[in-house]
């Protein structure tokens, strides 16, 4: 299982701050998106993978957190 | 340091709390540069009343500690120092307070603007401004160079 | 705000001073840039025990005058602030203070190292520097850019 | 009469603060170095007339105040 979290505008959207899924192997950022939202991955969306930024094509394991959030606007 | 704070500070009184506490400074670091952010009353021609600062627990402390630590590397720092609110803000609310402390005036500019920068492109925080007519995500930072 | 200052200050406790006698930066200037540079202890591998800083009664004071309103012209300001020390300075002592307050953070950065370039390369006030072996006069600043 | 002044350096080396010199038609604030100091004009020297910078070859008037000084190393 990973853990998958998702932050401000994005967690609105989906109206849930955090949901587990079942990992395949091999399986990407950009499934684990496609898996917990049911659609594409927007261009704008950032991730990161056990709290380090990552790039969509990122593989993913077991146990791991997962996260997709807006451009950030802190400062 | 690197801290993040749900009630308001003075980002004055914490620089001289933090020279206090690091009394190895006096008489060695010959400049500190520092930029403090502020909430503003008004965005985009709309009045904002108030704002949620919204973070990434974890990611957030670590993604600022990296940013503080890739500066200390890049240019002789003696210190370095980050405090970003998080929770309910209000307009006049110090955000942001970043220093830096060196030997000499460039390296404490330069370090300063770098660890404000990547911050604000990076940093995982995200406004929710409260205005008069109903709540809104901010869409993204402005850049921080003029050309 | 321009000051030439006879006795030690504290920077941080002037910015507050300062903020409190400008209600109307309340909400409105969201980025403050500054920039504190402090007597070192040793300059040039030597150890420095005090400084004479002698500057040029009138002069000086107009020409910070003149940094400060061409800031204020170039960048959209809401506030600019100098002070800065003369006559004798101790190691750990402030010897100038520079502030720019603005609503966005590039032009704060901008103008606080403008106003401090001009004036570590223009404005008339010389140090002489006490040490264990005698008094010498600091022949010039070091470039304030890394490149 | 031009008032001289002399700052720093430059004023420990001629042993004063200011002295008063009279004036010629058109003379420069070199020439007026040469007239206080009896020496050529330094590269090195800074100029100032009524308290704003001015090259060598600046031309005073009667009245005016004219000062030389080191590199400034204020900040």
């Amino acid at each position: 299982m990973i853990r998958v979290k998702f932050f401000a505008s994005l967690r609105e959207q989906f109206g849930a701050a955090e949901l587990d899924l079942p990992t395949r192997p091999g399986m990407s950022v950009a499934e684990v998106w496609n898996a917990a939202a049911g659609q594409p991955l927007p261009d704008y969306v950032l991730m990161a993978r056990n709290l380090e930024y990552v790039q969509s094509d990122s593989v993913v394991e077991d146990g791991d957190e997962i996260a997709f959030f807006p451009p950030v606007t802190g400062g | 340091m690197i801290e993040l704070r749900a009630q308001e500070f003075d980002p004055w009184r914490e620089l001289r709390a933090f020279e206090t506490a690091h009394p190895e400074l006096h008489g060695k670091a010959g400049a500190s540069a520092v930029f403090a952010g502020t909430m503003r009353d008004f965005n985009q021609s709309d009045d904002v009343a108030a704002m949620f600062l919204e973070h990434y627990p974890g990611m957030t402390e670590k993604h600022l500690s990296a940013i503080r630590d890739s500066a200390m590397r890049r240019w002789p720092l003696q210190a370095a120092l980050v405090i970003h609110r998080i929770g309910e803000v209000r307009p006049g609310d110090t955000i942001v307070l970043v220093a830096a402390w060196s030997a000499h005036r460039a390296a404490a500019f330069d370090a300063c603007r770098f660890i404000m920068e990547d911050l604000k492109s990076k940093a995982p925080f995200w406004k929710k401004e409260r205005l008069r007519s109903g709540e809104r995500w901010v869409d993204s930072n402005t850049p921080g160079f003029s050309n």
